[in-house]
């Protein structure tokens, strides 16, 4: 099965979109997980945080606008809503490890049926490392999202049975929103909650490492 | 849509249960949220162990929740002043406990309780009789003490402005314990004596992102609580 | 009289010894010193460490820094970028070497380096390959490893005021380790666009307090350093 | 010996005022070291820091200028200067903890003749123990100055071999100013710097409580 069956990475970020409460303080992760925020339902608000400093992140400037002082994580540039907050990188961090961010959304290279999450190393030994704030939003921020591809480019499955990438946390990760399906990490392995459409939960399990619970609507009770 | 706005102090302090952790802002009078504490007094919750600087002045405020009999534990670093009576009698007649914890480490517990670092070492209070008891351990030649995060399950605590994300900013030394205790709190409660839109303050002079506010109240005209205590007033 | 003014960014620099641990403001290129940067190379100091969060883009700033061979170890979160191409051929070559902090930990062992605590405890880490060798301990149930302060000779900043105590406001995310910065370094280096009189800046908007801070340059029209970057410039 | 013998506090302030360096940021304890602010030499330019969040503190009010939420660590009205900031306590105390301050200036009831201090606690059984931010003071200010009177109301010696008292911090005192003498707690025990006019060192050793060195100018090299 194509890594790219299934939902669009736009149609991943409107359903995890539809999973943030209103009100919920969000940090989004750089790449799909930016997608997010365009994604809101009507009436939710939602406040963005970036960890390098600002609270209330607005849409992209446009063309023209951009100020070199005002990016977000991922360095692009971006705007400031009304109500925003600039602060340093301590008290940013400090909204992160300190539980007051209520959900992050982040991209990831590999997930296990525990929760595990593989999002910032692969592990080549020439590789230059590096983490950023991954570590500290799987650890402290209260729910974590995962947005990815049910599978690599060469099909490998990334929800898998144990990481065999470095981790970035323990136990960590909520959901995942992959183009296939949406999937729980719940106490007795990965529930399956949503397939895309057209999509066989046989042919799910085929291109993933662990098992699958199906925990569809009218199938199963919830972990 | 957000709105921490609350239409009343009594609104915002509802939500306080009996045996709460209360963290309460203030220096002496300046910043002292006396309205929520009197909306709390009324409210009529107990057991409550109270975080504070000081422990109330005169028979207003924190000496009156003190004296109404609702607080177990007071934790602070300086519970004696000229008109501290309220808290010395309640501590003499063992109605009250006291952890005594120097300022400073108040602080930083108080910040490491909003920031998840569950504990930290400070040179602080080494070879003195706070110091006692507790975990030691030698950094770079100098000892130092185990220190642990403190939170709370609410703060009280006043601003100048604030809107309805619940982003705040103080008044010169009022701000004191007001940031950090918004940030170690579960539901941090603001009275601030205005509430503004979105916008009307600047995003560069924020001290307190509206993530660390739960609840928002609108007092115009906050009592001075210096003044009462002159004027010995008493509450309720 | 107090006066932390310097004529120039080389005259700011000057003091930077051989051998010396230099923290970096700066989030890619918001807040990104050049100026500073820049007039460090001309200065000569090598065998550096520094502390930043990235280890520089394109063939400017600290890119430069570390292309000209200064800098022998790199304490970072984030060394890998579209644009960091200095930083990977010198580390792939063995000349400059790496510590690898996750970004919320760098960020608060350098503040516990201004704050004087020593270490703290932390969960960020725990069960990965960067908390491997870090002590263990559990707080509340939960694992947690021990995190040493951050403390540095010179800190080299980017601020939109300053006044001649060294009082800061920043603009926007580029405040970004600015403040923390300051904090942890013997002797803070700030570039600000405007240095003003004492007064102009409203005490309550102060972000970093003069306390924190030990010389001052005004740079009035700094480099856009993502746009040097695009324009493929290099340093010298 | 009087207590009163000797200088006045005004005095004692000023000689400590006098060993302050210009550009230093000094923090001042309640009670006699709030004199120091008035006797900064002509020329020198000091930052007054006050623990409960200023840098920049300045006079006391003019009557009726008062302002409930501009107070001092002693909670008496003061003002703020030009250049002055506002911040919140535990950015205050990170400037203590964190070796920013360059010297406070503390009263005292006991000081050994190793430095250590007792200045918040009578220890007496039904006190209401109060320690503020002495603790934090001591141990984190580079220079730690006593201002204090040389005995007790009740003639007994403050500076003692070890205190009896409770300790605020371990060998953190440099130096004391008493109604009778500069004294410098040095690693070979107290050195007299200084004496009050018509002061006699031998009528300070019989009111001190541990020995004093004679380390006036000409008579001994210093520590």
């Amino acid at each position: 099965m194509s890594a790219h069956t299934g939902w669009s990475r736009e149609e991943m970020a409107a359903l995890a979109a539809l999973d943030i409460l209103d009100g919920t303080c969000v940090n989004l992760g750089i790449g799909i997980p930016e997608l997010v925020a365009q994604h809101v339902p009507p009436g939710r608000e939602l406040v963005f945080h970036t960890e390098n400093g600002l609270l209330g992140v607005g849409p992209p400037p446009t063309p023209g606008d951009e100020d070199a002082d005002l990016i977000n994580a991922g360095k692009k540039p971006v705007t400031a809503l009304p109500g925003a907050a600039y602060f340093h990188h301590a008290d940013s961090f400090a909204m992160i490890r300190g539980g007051h961010i209520g959900v992050c959304v982040l991209g990831a290279m590999q997930v296990s049926a525990t929760g595990d999450l593989a999002n910032w190393s692969t592990g080549e030994p020439d590789a230059i490392p590096a983490v950023g704030g991954a570590m500290d939003l799987v650890a402290g921020v209260g729910r974590v999202l995962v947005l990815m591809e049910h599978t690599t480019r060469r099909g490998e499955p990334k929800l898998v049975e144990r990481c065999t990438l470095p981790l970035t946390g323990v136990g960590v990760v909520s959901r995942v929103y992959t183009n296939l399906a949406v999937v729980d990490v719940a106490a007795r392995g990965l529930v399956v909650r949503r397939l895309a459409p057209g999509v066989d939960i046989e042919a799910v399990r085929a291109c993933t490492g662990a098992p699958l619970i199906d925990g569809r609507d009218g199938r199963e009770e919830g972990p | 849509m957000i709105d921490k706005r609350c239409s009343s102090a009594h609104e915002a302090v509802a939500c306080v249960h009996d045996g709460a952790t209360v963290m309460i802002g203030g220096f002496g009078s300046a910043g002292s949220p006396v309205e929520l504490i009197h909306a709390l007094i009324d409210h009529g919750a107990r057991g409550l162990t109270v975080i504070s600087n000081n422990a109330g002045c005169g028979r207003v405020g924190l000496a009156a929740l003190i004296e109404a009999g609702r607080v177990e534990r007071v934790v602070c670093s300086f519970p004696r002043s000229a008109d501290s009576e309220v808290f010395a009698s309640m501590y003499r007649a063992g109605r009250v406990a006291l952890d005594l914890v120097p300022q400073g480490t108040l602080a930083e517990r108080i910040r490491a309780g909003g920031a998840g670092v569950p504990a930290f070492y400070t040179p602080v209070s080494v070879g003195t009789p706070l110091g006692e008891g507790k975990e030691r351990r030698s950094f770079a030649g100098r000892e130092c003490v185990l220190e642990h995060a403190l939170t709370a399950d609410f703060a009280l605590v006043r601003a100048e402005r604030a809107d309805r994300y619940g982003n705040l900013v103080y008044r010169k030394t009022a701000r004191n314990f007001g940031p950090i205790m918004c940030m170690a709190s579960r539901v941090a409660i603001v009275q601030a004596r205005r509430v503004v839109e979105p916008g009307e303050i600047d995003p560069e002079v924020v001290v307190t992102p509206g993530v660390f506010v739960q609840r928002v109240v609108e007092v115009r005209d906050p009592a001075d609580e210096s003044a009462l205590v002159r004027e010995g007033r008493r509450y309720p």
